[in-house]
């Protein structure tokens, strides 16, 4: 077939590598480039035909004086019904292979790893699935233009939504492209081609953290360019980001090693108690020089004025925002530095669900609320909001 | 288009003059007529306040709301009643030239298109939500949250035992997923793998409505009395349909 | 174009000589029509965004739609539609006795014609929007009846025009703000409501004006039996805006 | 007005003064000064939005992404130097440091690090550097640095042996980026409003339509003379409301006001509203223009001209004007509600108050889809005069190419939704794709029917002719690069990046704006009764034409590779394409200087133009040049077809010049 003799010209030719940057890294991407190319070709034959006939008809009936063009048919209704059934013909297999190509392209398979992708003015975030958000970023002139890691050879289904004004998720090297709005989600998939270093752009990375280097170290690794591809105002053409393709394993390394500061509500609170907490407040009981925090929550304690309260979020919270304003007896005289603005809501959160987890009356009472029950329904990062009451509370 | 459709115009007679251009005087139409038209408009205004009408009526006696489009129906079809009879009749097109016709019809056409294909958009979306559905779950089937599902699955098999735990388990994870829901997420609540459930294209982000509560009590009521209509939204998730 | 000879005594519609581009008289009323009539398409297909907006929300948020319509009243909707279909009668009417030669009495049903429309504006804005906007006249409006006056008139006429907090500064003027929703989307029910019966309102005082200019012109002897081309325009244009009203009353008062 | 007077002088006969000359033109009701007040005021807004398209290319000539960079000259390898991670004195030449303020001892230059594996090879020149402050993070320079920089090593404090010399550019730190993008997208806003609300949408129809449609019709004037004149009036100040805004600041919207960017940009300024405003008032001034046509058409064709007696030309008029009257009001109703939304902020488009910029979207296609077609089809018009004038040659398939006209205008209204394929709901974008099909098939059939017009004829080659030779060539790639964006999944690639930047501008401009200069040039006799230069004006064409191709074809490979539209600045590859495309620009640029000076020339000392200096058969060439007041001495009797050269001797043409062949004769009897 001619359809095949294109397509094979499509593969390989001159011309694909005179309009294509690089090669398409996905395989439904090649489809559209060989849908492209042979577009391409289409076009180009019924061009020159028609320029050639132009042409040489212009200069063969030029005008000679004193002399009348010959009568000549003012129309012929064969050749027109011809002319107008054919490209017809041709129009309706290129909307059927266009179509298919699509279809391809938007509905993803179910077995992809689904993300948030977030876009606002100006800059792209993703949350991945277990929470956390790529460190990652690389400078490019004034701006850091963030680096998303994406595993090889697995199909990534992205939802999408725009914080501001609308946006679109464009990344050439794949072909696709798609709106994002605010208030609604719309979707786009891929499944990049194993790294074989034939694309590289001219950007590095800036992991800030010496665990995602290790992860990542020796690693091939291919980058592709993530534009914003509808008018957004001011910095539209600032909005760029690079999504580099690493093989399945590392990219699962590299998620482990950002979980750091992120994970489930009780983990990240595990992670700040090492960090801020553990220097006085243990978790196994034992004496510190603050009280521990085991078996605390949801037990009634003595204060210094000699009330009892009753530890619970609000309580927590006060003391970690305003440690004086209630201070346990037999702790008096210990100066616990304020931690507003120190840490976030989202991260007061976190410890609260730690502490929670240390306590035979808080979720561990009910065993029915584990720690990171997040967890479990595969969605961490679903932090309770702070002043709202938390929805697995026992009572 | 059609305007140059031979019906429509008849070539040796460029100028229709065999269709008025020969009388001076147009049609009159007579006051009489006129006053008929009028009553009969009357009529028809005070028909479809009583359709309106007498539907709450019926509604009221069998219990339960009627079709959604049969309201519609009702005072549309009367209304394109009046407005033929207003176009027919006091607006002349029925003495008129043909043309004056053809060109309100072609107004009514491209004004069908325009709402026809801009609803087949934005009234279409979920239905290929639906479609896909099928073959997408929730959160993802990557081993990184599906081991924690599974993991979770287990721990709860383990203590509760087979029945019980797997029930324990789902009905977490349909708590989870309505807490979600209902969570009135602010703004920047754009939580990682988890479509909230839409209801038309706004989620619960507008807060200008009334209290949380009302406002749930107001959308159940509203999903329970127009069943098949738009407002049932397809969850995109598809395992977790039910509703609040 | 008319030639006006000054010694001429015969009253103007009589002296009317066509534009000197048109072959006969004829042809030229039925090119105005004709030309008219586009321009009617116009009209139709601009408040046919309004009603595209109107369909394609009605059938995303019905809830909204449904309350909506329930905090109109049917009957000032009502009175406005009979009101406006007299006046068509009558601008229909008085065409006819220009036709007939009637002259005074076709300028008479213009006049009525023009203070219906006036009754129309008047009863859509203090029955209707003054009371959502202000309070006041807040017992002709069953929606404001168990709302306080005070409340309503906290959101004053020009909290239209304020610049609200929150949501970038962008959240509706007061106007939409209309304290009795239950349903989230409710603002697009009074978008909708406000933007096509304003926009209709509007397009009832350009057709009063014309009517008004023909009104005057026919006291002048412009128009009779002969040239009455500017009143049936101004006619065609009085009875579309009134198709827009048989369209628009179902939609917003009846339908839920 | 009257019917009284004739005169029986030329339009352009001077009334009197200067002042009696002015009043005259200003409250004239003739279609011919109305048509030559829309050319002038057409041409002038098209030099405004050129200067803009301009600005537009000049700003991308180079990317500003990279904010700090400089040409190392070194002669030691710069490699090790910079990766010794030194603290840098940059200093100017005469050895003062610049800019102390912002680069201040202990700066620190690094490389960037991709750079290195370039290093090896060939970092003899265009190392990107860094400039970073002490915690490595901002760029703090703002200035652009011309000039040597020294490089001294931190920890001996000595110079090191190489010398740098530097050339920092670009306005670095974030805020000066933002402020540059924002006066680009302010220009190219600009440049697409002007192109389309006030070039393109008009030229042709309210120009040259305007001047030649009762002309052609053998009519003593449009239908309604004074609501041509209003429209004219109407176009001015919309024109003016448009143009304001960029005396308040600029718009920066886009031509196309997406929402909700549209109503949240400038919340505090009216310059949005304004140049919306314009706008919607253009959209009346066309409505006018259309509707007038619609009527002259269907009421004052001569005696005898039947609708198949048409030029082709009024074909294509009449199908734009039903375009023009259908479409318009709905642009109207959107930007009323965008006013509305602005002002008192309402929510039909904005998601944040649960409204739908989808709705918004399928609201402003449903006007500027077809409107498309109200700007190619007038230009497919006078191509089609083009090639049958000056190739003498009945046209090939009248009826087809008229109905084509009409199937196109038809088809406009059902393929809006290809403007949004990435925000359309899944089966919208398949019904839609199919029906954008629909559209290449009238488009073809012309395309065909004109290329074979040329068979057989007796073809001069003259500018008019060459632009509409210029016009198949530019079409004909613009129409079948439309093919790529009607495929749904390559215009899932290819939408919103160059690639149609380039296909729009092949389409309007090699379209439209062709046919328009062709059209011009084909009816400046006509006009002004003056000739022009042919050879000086051949090579103005050829000049655009070169220019044009340069330009936009280039675009086409950006698109393909990835290049988004609507970027200020861009990633470095891109480069080269974009540097070849704003060369383009100025030779485009001197085309149109020259057919500005051939025009001037022309109008200054052209030669007197004779009635029918082409030997065209429709009724325009029957007129005197330029035409007297009511067009004819005599109303005009419709004998032959509009295109009936080889029966008909042109009018003004001797028979003897025009000798047409006894069997021509004869087959027309047997026809």
């Amino acid at each position: 077939m001619s359809d095949r003799i294109l397509f094979m010209l499509a593969e390989q030719d001159v011309f694909s590598k005179a309009w294509l940057r690089a090669p398409a890294s996905t395989d439904v991407a090649r489809d559209t480039d060989s849908m492209f190319m042979w577009l391409w070709w289409f076009c180009v034959v019924w061009f020159v035909f028609l320029m050639a006939l132009m042409v040489y008809w212009v200069i063969k009936y030029r005008r000679r004086p004193g002399t009348v063009a010959p009568k000549s048919a003012s129309h012929n209704t064969p050749l027109e019904v011809a002319w107008t059934i054919i490209p017809t013909l041709f129009l309706v297999y290129i909307f059927f292979r266009g179509f298919h190509g699509w279809i391809e392209k938007i509905v993803a398979p179910g077995d992809a790893i689904e993300m948030n992708l977030t876009g606002a003015r100006w800059y792209w975030s993703i949350d991945y699935p277990n929470g956390a958000q790529s460190p990652a970023s690389t400078r490019i002139g004034a701006k850091d233009i963030p680096v998303f890691y994406m595993p090889a050879e697995r199909s990534v289904k992205l939802r999408m939504q725009s914080q501001d004004v609308m946006h679109a998720f464009y990344v050439p090297d794949f072909r696709i492209k798609q709106d994002l709005w605010p208030n609604r989600y719309s979707q786009m998939w891929f499944k990049a081609h194993a790294p074989d270093g034939t694309l590289k752009h001219p950007v590095v990375s800036n992991d800030a953290k010496d665990e995602v280097a290790k992860a990542l170290s020796g690693v091939p690794y291919e980058d592709h360019w993530l534009f914003c591809a509808e008018y957004c105002g001011d910095e539209h053409s600032e909005m760029a980001g690079i999504i580099r393709v690493v093989p399945e394993d590392a990219f699962n390394r590299w998620l482990d090693a950002i979980k750091n500061g992120t994970g489930t509500p009780a983990e990240i609170g595990q992670a700040i108690w090492k960090l801020r907490c553990s220097s006085c407040h243990t978790v196994d009981g034992g004496k510190n020089t603050g009280p521990t925090w085991k078996n605390i929550w949801g037990h009634e304690a003595q204060m210094m004025t000699g009330k009892m309260i009753m530890v619970d979020e609000n309580y927590v919270r006060e003391s970690i925002l305003n440690p004086q304003a209630q201070i346990v007896m037999g702790f008096q005289g210990q100066n616990m530095p304020s931690f507003a603005g120190v840490l976030n809501d989202k991260q007061i959160t976190a410890v609260i669900e730690y502490i929670k987890t240390l306590s035979d009356m808080g979720t561990l009472g009910d065993p029915a609320h584990p720690a990171g029950m997040d967890a479990k329904v595969g969605t961490p990062g679903t932090e309770t909001k702070p002043g709202e009451k938390p929805a697995d509370k026992p009572q | 288009m059609s305007h140059a459709s031979p019906a429509a115009f008849n070539e040796l007679d460029p100028h229709d003059a065999s269709h008025h251009g020969q009388h001076e005087h147009h049609a009159i139409v007579g006051p009489f007529q006129l006053r008929l038209v009028l009553v009969t408009l009357l009529f028809f205004t005070f028909a479809t306040v009583a359709f309106a009408q007498i539907e709450v009526f019926v509604e009221g006696l069998i219990g339960g709301p009627l079709p959604w489009w049969v309201n519609v129906a009702g005072a549309m079809s009367i209304a394109v009643v009046k407005s033929l009879l207003v176009m027919a009749i006091f607006m002349q097109l029925r003495y008129d030239n043909p043309m004056n016709s053809i060109i309100m019809a072609f107004t009514f056409a491209a004004l069908a298109i325009f709402i026809v294909f801009t609803g087949i958009d934005l009234l279409g979306r979920s239905q290929v939500d639906a479609y896909k559905a099928e073959n997408i779950k929730a959160g993802g089937t990557d081993e990184i949250v599906s081991k924690k599902r599974d993991a979770f699955l287990a721990k709860m098999v383990d203590r509760y035992g087979a029945e019980e735990g797997k029930a324990k388990y789902e009905e977490l994870d349909h708590e989870f997923n309505h807490a979600h829901e209902e969570s009135a997420a602010a703004p920047e609540g754009n939580t990682p793998n988890l479509s909230r459930e839409r209801v038309g294209l706004t989620g619960a982000l507008l807060e200008v409505a009334p209290a949380k509560g009302e406002h749930a009590e107001h959308g159940a009521a509203h999903e329970g009395a127009e069943p098949g209509k738009k407002g049932e939204k397809t969850n995109p998730m598809g395992q977790e349909s039910e509703g609040p | 174009m008319t030639t006006l000879d000054s010694r001429d005594n015969r009253p103007l519609w009589q002296r009317y000589v066509h534009g000197h581009h048109w072959r006969t008289q004829a042809e030229e009323f039925d090119g105005a029509k004709l030309g008219f009539w586009l321009f009617l398409t116009t009209e139709v297909l601009l408040f046919g965004g309004i009603f595209c907006a109107y369909a394609i929300f009605r059938s995303l948020y019905p809830g909204a739609w449904k309350e909506g319509s329930s905090l109109l009243d049917w009957k000032i909707g009502g009175i406005n539609t009979a009101v406006l279909l007299i006046s068509s009668y009558t601008m229909a009417v008085s065409i006819y006795y220009i036709q007939v030669g009637k002259i005074s009495r076709a300028r008479l049903n213009l006049m009525f014609t023009i203070l219906c429309g006036a009754l129309f504006v008047t009863l859509k804005l203090l029955l209707e929007y003054t009371p959502k906007w202000t309070g006041w006249f807040f017992f002709m409006d069953p929606a404001l009846g168990h709302h306080s006056i005070d409340a309503a008139a906290g959101n004053g006429l020009f909290g239209l025009f304020r610049h609200v907090e929150g949501y970038g500064g962008k959240r509706p003027g007061s106007l939409y703000e209309y304290g009795f929703g239950h349903d989230p989307h409710m603002p697009l029910w009074w978008s909708v409501y406000y933007v096509g019966t304003s926009i209709h309102a509007l397009h009832v005082i350009i057709g009063m004006i014309l009517i008004f200019r023909v009104w005057l012109k026919a006291g002048k002897g412009v128009y009779g039996p002969n040239y009455y081309t500017g009143v049936e325009i101004a006619g065609l244009y009085w009875h579309l805006v009134d198709l827009i009203w048989i369209f628009l009353f179902p939609l917003l008062y009846l339908i839920h | 007005m009257s019917s009284g007077h004739h005169s029986h002088g030329s339009y352009l006969e001077s009334k009197g003064g200067f002042f009696a000359n002015v009043l005259d033109w200003a409250t004239t009701v003739d279609h011919k000064k109305i048509g030559v007040m829309y050319l002038f005021a057409i041409l002038f807004m098209f030099f405004l939005g050129g200067v803009a398209a301009l600005a537009v290319r000049i700003e991308l000539l180079e990317p500003v992404r990279v904010k700090t960079t400089f040409t190392a000259t070194g002669t030691e390898p710069v490699t090790q130097l910079l990766r010794a991670d030194v603290a840098a004195d940059i200093k100017n030449k005469d050895g003062t440091p610049a800019k102390d303020t912002l680069l201040t001892a202990g700066t620190r230059v690094q490389t960037h690090p991709a750079a290195k594996t370039v290093l090896g090879n060939e970092l003899t020149s265009g190392t990107q550097v860094d400039v970073l402050d002490d915690a490595g993070k901002t760029v703090v320079q703002t200035a652009t640095l011309k000039g040597s920089v020294s490089v001294t090593d931190p920890k001996t404090g000595a110079a090191t042996a190489s010398k740098i010399t530097g050339q920092f550019f670009g306005s670095p730190d974030a805020t000066a980026i933002a402020a540059g993008n924002n006066t680009y997208n302010r220009l190219f806003t600009l440049h697409g409003a002007i192109m389309v609300f006030m070039v393109i949408v008009p030229s042709v129809p309210a120009s040259l339509g305007n001047f030649f449609l009762p002309l052609m019709l053998g009519a003593k004037d449009v239908a309604f003379p004074r609501l041509n004149l209003l429209s004219w009036y109407i176009y001015v100040t919309g024109s003016i409301f448009a143009v304001s805004s960029i005396v308040l600041g600029g718009v920066d919207t886009g031509w196309t006001f997406y929402t909700p960017y549209s109503t949240s940009t400038d919340a505090d300024s009216i310059r949005v509203v304004f140049m919306i405003l314009g706008a919607f008032i253009l959209g009346f001034s066309s409505i006018l223009t259309g509707l007038n046509f619609i009527v002259t058409v269907h009421k004052l064709r001569a005696p005898g001209m039947g609708w198949f007696d048409m030029p082709l030309f009024v074909w294509a008029v009449y199908s734009s004007g039903i375009i023009q009257v259908l479409a318009t009001p709905v642009i109207g109703i959107t930007l009323l509600l965008l006013v509305f939304e602005r002002i008192t902020h309402i929510g039909i488009f904005d998601p944040a108050l649960g409204g739908d910029p989808v709705l918004y979207q399928h609201f402003f296609w449903f006007y500027s889809h077809p409107v498309v077609y109200v700007m190619i089809l007038p230009g497919m018009g006078i191509i089609t005069e083009l090639i049958a004038v000056h190739s003498h040659k009945r046209i090939f398939g009248y009826r087809a190419i008229a109905f084509a006209s009409l199937g196109i205008a038809g088809v406009s209204f059902i393929v809006w939704g290809h403007h949004m394929f990435t925000s359309m709901s899944e089966v919208a974008s398949t019904i839609f794709s199919a029906l954008t099909f629909l559209v290449a098939i009238p488009t073809a059939v012309k395309v065909f029917n004109w290329v074979g017009t040329l068979y057989k004829g007796s073809i001069t080659i003259n500018t008019p002719m060459l632009y509409a030779l210029i016009f198949l060539f530019t079409f004909s790639i613009g129409g079948l690069t439309g093919l790529p964006l009607g495929t749904l999944s390559t215009d899932m690639h290819l939408h919103d990046t160059y690639f149609v930047v380039a296909h729009f501008h092949y389409v309007m401009m090699g379209g439209t704006i062709m046919a328009f200069i062709g059209g011009i040039h084909h009816w400046w006799p006509k006009m002004f009764g003056k000739m022009y230069n042919e050879k000086a004006a051949m090579l103005g064409a050829i000049l655009v034409f070169i220019g044009f191709n340069v330009t936009f074809f280039t675009q086409f490979f950006l698109g393909v590779r990835g290049m988004p539209r609507r970027y200020a600045s861009y990633v470095d590859e891109f480069q080269t394409l974009h540097i070849i495309s704003t060369i383009g620009s100025f030779i485009l640029l001197a085309g149109f200087l020259v057919h500005l000076s051939v025009f001037v020339a022309s109008l200054v000392a052209g030669r007197k133009a004779p009635a029918n200096p082409w030997g065209g058969l429709t009724f325009e060439w029957l007129a005197d040049s330029p035409p007297e007041e009511h067009n004819f001495a005599h109303e005009p009797l419709c004998t032959h077809g509009p295109y009936d050269y080889d029966t008909t001797v042109p009018p003004h043409w001797d028979p003897k010049d025009y000798p047409i062949p006894a069997e021509n004769l004869a087959a027309a009897g047997s026809h």
